[in-house]
C-alpha cells in the first residue's frame, strides 16, 4: 500500500490513541481543523475534543499544561505548530520538562512527545523553516527523533509516545509527502531508534537526518557516476547519538561528511565531528567536514535553496574529503 | 465546534457604536467628542482608504493563486478596523504591527509592493522602520507587544509626547508575551495603545476557546483603561483611538482596546476556512461590512457618495495596476544578501562564510565545482 | 521606592476576612458556611501546625547560618496563608508547590528533615510526588501554574474529583506561564484553584510594582472566580479555600484566591530587606500575626488557650531536636547518583559516562590519575 | 588599585551611564536593592529610576521591553538574575533580538546588552548554576562575551555596551569576588573581543573561558612540575570564535584540550574541536578532546564539585592527549 508521510504520521497518531486511552493530543489547531499539516486530520471527531485538543494560542501553556497532564497518568503528544514557535515554550521543555525525572529522582515520568514540523524548503515566511534540533541536543534529560522516511514516521512517532522520557519529535516538513510502499506495524521496542545505514560504500561516510537524507540518497547515485562509493548513515535518533554505527563505517573509509539544514556553528554536526575524531583519529584520512545551513537567520524563501544543501554542495564536499579540489572549501565552508 | 466555549461570561464593558448597520449615528457620550473636527472629506479619505486596501487585499490574494507570492494573509473586513485607528495616529507614534496589518504600513506611506515584497519571499522587510515609524511585521504571535510597552517606557523615559500602538488578533491574547507586556505598560504607566483586533479566529480556533469573557474585560483586571468598540466602524475606532491617544498623552498611562470585527477571508491564502466555519456566520458579518457601513453613513448625511465611490475606485485601479506591475517584475535578491545585515559590523566568521560561498558560486558558473 | 507606583487603584474586590486582629469573629456572608463541622479540636490543631512550622522555619535559619544548608527561604509569617490552605485540602487534591510552601508539604506528611534536604543541595527532591500529592517545588517562577493547568484538564478529561492546586507568589503574576495558566484552565473549565501569596513582596520588588490592581481582580478579568482573604487569618484563609475547592468540585471551573500577607523575614537566607524596606512596614504587620491571632481567638472562644499552646510547644520542639540531629548526620549522596534518573530507561552514552567516570574516581583513589 | 570584578562591573556600568544618556538598566531586583550580587549597587541612587529599572518579574518582559527602548534609540543593559532564568526570554533573545537587524534589513539597530551571570560552584540551588553559553552561540546574530578576569570584565562590558549588535554577556559569579590590580580604562575599539594567550607553552593548548580560566592558570604550574608545557588560552569571545589565535597554538603543540563547564554534546567544545580538526588535521597528535560538564541536568550542590571541570581532570586530559594514560579516557570522556 502506498502511503505518504502524512498519512503514515496520522496513522500513527491513531494507532496511538486507539491503544492506550492515556495518549491525549494537544495543539493549535489540531482538532477541528486537523492541523495546518492536516497531521491530526479526523482523529477529534473520531476520539473526541477530549482526547484531541484544541488549545489557547501559548506553546509555553502547551508543553506546560502537558506536563501537568503527564504528572496526572497521562501520555501527551504536543504539536508546535512549525520549527520557529517552539522558543515561547524554551523554558518549559528545558527546564521542566527535561529535567522533572531527574528532579524527582526518577519518582515522576514525562512520557511527553513534542511533535515539531521542522526545517525549510518550503517557501515559507521568517519563522516556518528553522531546524533547532542542537538546542535540545545540548539540553540533557530530552530525546530527540527525527525520522526521515515514511516508515520510520509511523514506526519511531508510535515508539516516541511509548517512550517514559519526553521525546522531540522532528518531522521533515517538506518531505511530508513523500510516499513509500510500506505496512505499517506496532514497533516491538521503545528506547530510542538506532541510526541506520543506508547504503554501504567504502569511500566516504555520509551521515544526515530528516529532511536531507533524501539528498543524501540522491548523492549516492551522483557519486557512483564519479566512481565513488558513499556509506549513507541516517542518523535517526539525535539524542541519544548513535555513533557507534558511524565510527565503524569510518573507519572503514577514513572520511566523513556531515550534513544538515541547521546553521553549522555549534550545530550537531559539530558534535558529530568531534566524536568521530575523538574515536576515530587513527583512522581518519581527512579532518571530517560539514554541509550545512549558514551562520544567519533563516533567509527569505527566494534565497533559501543556497542557504540548504543540495546535492552540489554535498558532492563538493565529498570531493573535498576525497581531496580532488583543493582550491577552497566552498560550499561545506 | 465544542459546546464548552459557548457561554462565554458577560462582559463588563459595553460595545462602542457610533454608525449602526444603515449608517445612521448613535449618540456615544464617552466617544463622541473625539470626532470634533472630522469632515465629510474625512469620511470621503476613510472611504477612498478602505476602498484601495480592500483591492490591495484582494489584487495579493490573486498574485498569491498565480504563484507571485508565497503566502498572502487577507484583512478582508478588517478594513474599518485598520484604517480608523490608524488614521487616529500622529506620524510620529510608533507601531508594533502583526503580520496582517497592511491597512495600516499603506496608511502610513508603505508602498504596496514593499508591502508584498516581504510575502514574496524577496525580502525580510518591506519598509524602514524608521522612516514610517512602524516596526518589521510580526509573525511570532503577541511579542510586539512587548516591543510597544518597552518603547512607551521610552517615551516616557525621555519625556517624548508620542504614544506606541501594539497591533494583535485576538488569539494572540493567549500568549504570555501579550500579558506581559500589559504587565509592564501597566507597572510604568507607559503611553502604549494595546490594539487587539478581535476577527473571531485565531486561524480555525473560536475566540471563546482564547478567553471566556469578553477580551476588553482582561484588560481592565490589569489595570488598563480599555475600550470595546464595533470594529467594523470606522468611526467608533477612530473615536476610541483618539481618546486612547490622547488618554496616553496626558500621561495617564497605558489603554487597551478591543475592536470587534471579522475575518471575512481564510486566515491565510494556505488556510480553507470551510474546514471549521459555518456560512451563516460570515453571511450574518456580511450586513457589517465595514465598508458599506461607511457609504451608508455618507448617504444618510446626504453626502454625493457615487463619486466619492468613483474616485476610490479609480485610485484602487490605479493601485492593483501599478502593484501587478511591480511585482510580475520584482527581480530575485542577490545570494550576497545572505550575509548581510546579520551583524551591523561584519565579523571575521561571517566575512569569511560569505567569502567562501560566493567563491564557491563563482567556480560553480565556471564549471570547476 | 518610586512614587509612580503608589496610587494603586482601588480594587472591586473586598477583602475577606473571619477574625479581626483582637481574634473576634467578623460576619462574613459568604464565607461563614465553609466553617461548619470545625471544631475547636479543629482550632488547636491549626494553632499546633502554624507553632511547630514556625519552628521548623527558625530552626532551618539556624541550620542555614552554620552551614548545614546552603541556603533556606523563610516562610516567617505565612504560616496561616499555607497551614488554612492546605488543611482545606482533600489528601488526593495535587498541589503545586513553589519554593517557600514549607507549611505546606509538611501538612501533607512530609518530613521536616526531607524537605530541608534539598535546601542543604544533597538532593534534587525531598519527596515523592504521587505518594503526597505535592509535585516537586518549583523554583523558576510561575511554571507550577501551568503545570497545574495541565493537570486539572487531566481531571476533567477522566472525570476525577480532585482538584489541582497551584501556590505561587505575587511576583509570579507578572510571568507570562501564570497567566497562561489561567487561560487555560478557564477555556477548559478546570478544576484548578490558583493560590497567591501575596506576601507584599517579590526579593526587593514591591507590590505595587507587579500590579497596579488588586492581584485578585487581574484574576477576575480572566473570568476566573476569585477571592481576597486576610492571609495572616487562618479561618478565612481556610474558608475561601474550602469554597474555591467546592467550587472546583461542583464542575465550576478554576477559582483564584489572593492570601494578603507578608513576608516577615528575608527572602532567603542570602537576603538582607534591611537593603528595601522599612522597618515601619514589619512592625504594622506584626500586630496581625498570624499565631497571635489564632491565639487571641481562642481566648475569646474561652478555650485553655495555655494548654494548646504547651502541646504545640512540645511538638515543635521535638520536631526541632530530631531535624538537627538529621540533618547534620546527613551524609553526602554518592557521585554515581549524578548519571541516575537523567532518563528513565539509561541509553547507553548515559551508561558510557557514568561508567567513565566512576572508574576515574576509582582509578584516581588507586593513585593511578 | 585593587579591584573585584563585582566593583569592575559596578564600575563599567556606571562608566556607560555617564557617558551615554541613552543606557539604560533594566533588571529584577536591579534598583533599589542593587541586584542580588550587587553590580548594580548605587547606580539607582545616582542615575534615578528612569535609568536604572526595576522591573517586574518577568524575564520575555525584561528583554522585550528592551528591544522596545532600542527600537526608541535606547542602548538597554538587561540582567538576568541568574542562567537558568534565561529560558522564559529565549523566544525574544533567538526570534527576535538576535533578527531584528537582519528583519530589516540593517536599518534597525539592537545595541542590546543582555548580562548573565552564569556557571556553578557557588553551592546553590536548582537553576542557579547552568552554562547555556551554546544555545546562543548557535544562534546567528547575537554576539556572546565571557570574560574571565577582573580588567576584562571591565573593558569587555564597556565593548559591549558601545557594541551595535546584541551581547550576550556572561559573568563568571564564582569569580565575582576575585581581585586584581588594574586600572580601568575605558576601551578605544568596539567589535568583538579576541582570544588572548594566557600562558605560551609548546606541549599542549588548552582553551577555556570564564570560570575555568582560573583552573587553567593552575594547571600550568602542575604542569610545569610534571614537565609538561601548556599554551593556555583564554577565548573570552565565544561568539564569533576567533579560532586563528587557536589554530596558530595547535599548529604549533600538535594537541588540543577544550575546557568548560557546560554539558558536554553539542556544546562549544564541540564546535571548537571539529574546527580545529579541520585547519589543523595535519599537525594534531591526538585528536582534540574536551573536559566539560556532563551531560546531566545540574546537579544538586553537594555534587556539583564532581560535575565541574578541576585541575584533576585538565590535567588528566593533559595526560591523555600526551598519551601518558591509555587505559580510559576517564575525567574528559
Ligand atoms: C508563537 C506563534 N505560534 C503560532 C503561530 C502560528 N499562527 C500564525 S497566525 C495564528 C493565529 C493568530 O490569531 P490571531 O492572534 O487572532 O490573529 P489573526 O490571524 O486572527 O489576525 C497562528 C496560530 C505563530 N505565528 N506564532
Ligand atoms: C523565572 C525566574 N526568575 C527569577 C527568579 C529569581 N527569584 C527567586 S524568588 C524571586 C521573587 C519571587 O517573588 P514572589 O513570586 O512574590 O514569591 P515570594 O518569594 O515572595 O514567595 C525571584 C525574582 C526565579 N526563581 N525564577
Ligand atoms: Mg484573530
Ligand atoms: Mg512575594
Amino acid at each position: 500500500m502506498s502511503t505518504s508521510m502524512m498519512k503514515a504520521l496520522n496513522q500513527s497518531l491513531r494507532d496511538a490513541l486507539t491503544e492506550d486511552e492515556k495518549v491525549v493530543l494537544l495543539g493549535e489547531d489540531i482538532g477541528t481543523l486537523g492541523g495546518v499539516f492536516r497531521i491530526t486530520d479526523g482523529l477529534k471527531a473520531e476520539f473526541g475534543e477530549h482526547r484531541v485538543v484544541d488549545t489557547p494560542l501559548a506553546e509555553s501553556g502547551i508543553v506546560g499544561s502537558a506536563i501537568g497532564l503527564a504528572y496526572r497518568g497521562y501520555r501527551p503528544v504536543v504539536e508546535i505548530q512549525f520549527d520557529g514557535f517552539t522558543y515561547p515554550a524554551f523554558d518549559q521543555l528545558v527546564s521542566q520538562l527535561a529535567k522533572l525525572h531527574f528532579r524527582s529522582r526518577g519518582r515522576v515520568k514525562m512520557p511527553v512527545t513534542v511533535r515539531i514540523p521542522y526545517g525549510g524548503g518550503i517557501g515559507s515566511p521568517e519563522h516556518h523553516s528553522e531546524s533547532p534540533e542542537a538546542y535540545f541536543s545540548h539540553t540533557a534529560g530530552l530525546r530527540v527523533f527525527a525520522p526521515s522516511s515514511v516508515e520510520d514516521a509511523y514506526v519511531m512517532l508510535r515508539q516516541a509516545i511509548d517512550c517514559d522520557d519526553p521525546v522531540i519529535f522532528f518531522e521533515p516538513k517538506r518531505r511530508y509527502h513523500e510516499k513509500a510502499e510500506v505496512e505499517l506495524r506496532t514497533p516491538e521496542k521503545t528506547g530510542s531508534p538506532k541510526a541506520k545505514v543506508l547504503n554501504v560504500g567504502d569511500d566516504v561516510t555520509v551521515v544526515g537526518y530528516g529532511p536531507t537524507v533524501y539528498t543524501l540518497k540522491d548523492a549516492v547515485l551522483a557519486a557512483e557516476d564519479e566512481g565513488i562509493g558513499l556509506e549513507v548513515i541516517d542518523l535517526r535518533c539525535l539524542d541519544p547519538l548513535d555513533l557507534d554505527t558511524v565510527a565503524d563505517s569510518v573507519k572503514h573509509t577514513g572520511k566523513l561528511v556531515v550534513v544538515h539544514e541547521a546553521s553549522r556553528t555549534s550545530g550537531i554536526g559539530a558534535e558529530i565531528c568531534a566524536q568521530i575524531t575523538e574515536t576515530c583519529f587513527d583512522y581518519l584520512e581527512h579532518a571530517p567536514i560539514r554541509v550545512t545551513g549558514f551562520d544567519i537567520p533563516y533567509p527569505p524563501s527566494r534565497l533559501e535553496s543556497h542557504h540548504l544543501p543540495d546535492l552540489d554542495k554535498v558532492m563538493h564536499a565529498v570531493d573535498t574529503v576525497m581531496r580532488r579540489n583543493e582550491t577552497h572549501t566552498g560550499g561545506a565552508k | 465546534m465544542s459546546t464548552k466555549h459557548i457561554d462565554v461570561a458577560a462582559g463588563c464593558l459595553p460595545t462602542h457604536q457610533l454608525l449602526n448597520v444603515s449608517g445612521e449615528r448613535t449618540p456615544d457620550e464617552e466617544l463622541d467628542h473625539h470626532l470634533t473636527g472630522l469632515t465629510e472629506q474625512d469620511l470621503a479619505d476613510f472611504l477612498r482608504d478602505m476602498v484601495v486596501l480592500r483591492r490591495l487585499d484582494n489584487e495579493a490574494t490573486a498574485l498569491q493563486r498565480q504563484g507571485q507570492l508565497g503566502l498572502w494573509a487577507p484583512l478582508l473586513g478588517q478594513e474599518a478596523a485598520q484604517i480608523g485607528s490608524v488614521r487616529a495616529t500622529q506620524d510620529d507614534d510608533f507601531i508594533f504591527p502583526s503580520y496582517r496589518e497592511h491597512g495600516v504600513a499603506w496608511a502610513r506611506g508603505v508602498k504596496a509592493e514593499d508591502l508584498l515584497s516581504v510575502w514574496r519571499g524577496a525580502t525580510a522587510s518591506g519598509w524602514d522602520p524608521h522612516e514610517v515609524n512602524i516596526a518589521c511585521q510580526q509573525i511570532v504571535i503577541g511579542s510586539q507587544a512587548l516591543h510597544a510597552a518597552g518603547y512607551g517606557m521610552g517615551i516616557k523615559f525621555d519625556g517624548g509626547e508620542q504614544v506606541a500602538v501594539a497591533y494583535f488578533g485576538d488569539g494572540a491574547t493567549s500568549q504570555g508575551d501579550v500579558n506581559e507586556a500589559l504587565i509592564f505598560a501597566a507597572s510604568y504607566q507607559a503611553p502604549v495603545l494595546f490594539f487587539c483586533q478581535n476577527n473571531q479566529w485565531a486561524i480555525s480556533e473560536p475566540v471563546a476557546l482564547q478567553s471566556r469573557t469578553q477580551i476588553a474585560d482582561r484588560a481592565s483586571g490589569f489595570g488598563v483603561k480599555t475600550w470595546r468598540v464595533d470594529g467594523n466602524d470606522v468611526l467608533a475606532v477612530y473615536a476610541a483611538t483618539k481618546a486612547a491617544l490622547a488618554h496616553a498623552r496626558h500621561g495617564l498611562g497605558p489603554t487597551f482596546i478591543e475592536a470587534v470585527t471579522y475575518r471575512m477571508g481564510s486566515h491565510t491564502t494556505a488556510d480553507d476556512p470551510t474546514r471549521y466555519r459555518k456560512n451563516a456566520q460570515l453571511e450574518e458579518w456580511k450586513v457589517k461590512d465595514p465598508i458599506d457601513r461607511l457609504v451608508n453613513h455618507l448617504t444618510v448625511l446626504g453626502a454625493d457618495v457615487q463619486s466619492y465611490q468613483q474616485r476610490a475606485q479609480n485610485a484602487a485601479d490605479k493601485l492593483a495596476a501599478d502593484l501587478r506591475e511591480a511585482i510580475t517584475n520584482m527581480p530575485d535578491p542577490e545570494p550576497s544578501e545572505l550575509f548581510e545585515n546579520v551583524y551591523s559590523e561584519v565579523h571575521e566568521p561571517n566575512r569569511r562564510e560569505k567569502e567562501n560561498y560566493l567563491q564557491y558560486l563563482a567556480d560553480f558558473q565556471d564549471g570547476e565545482a
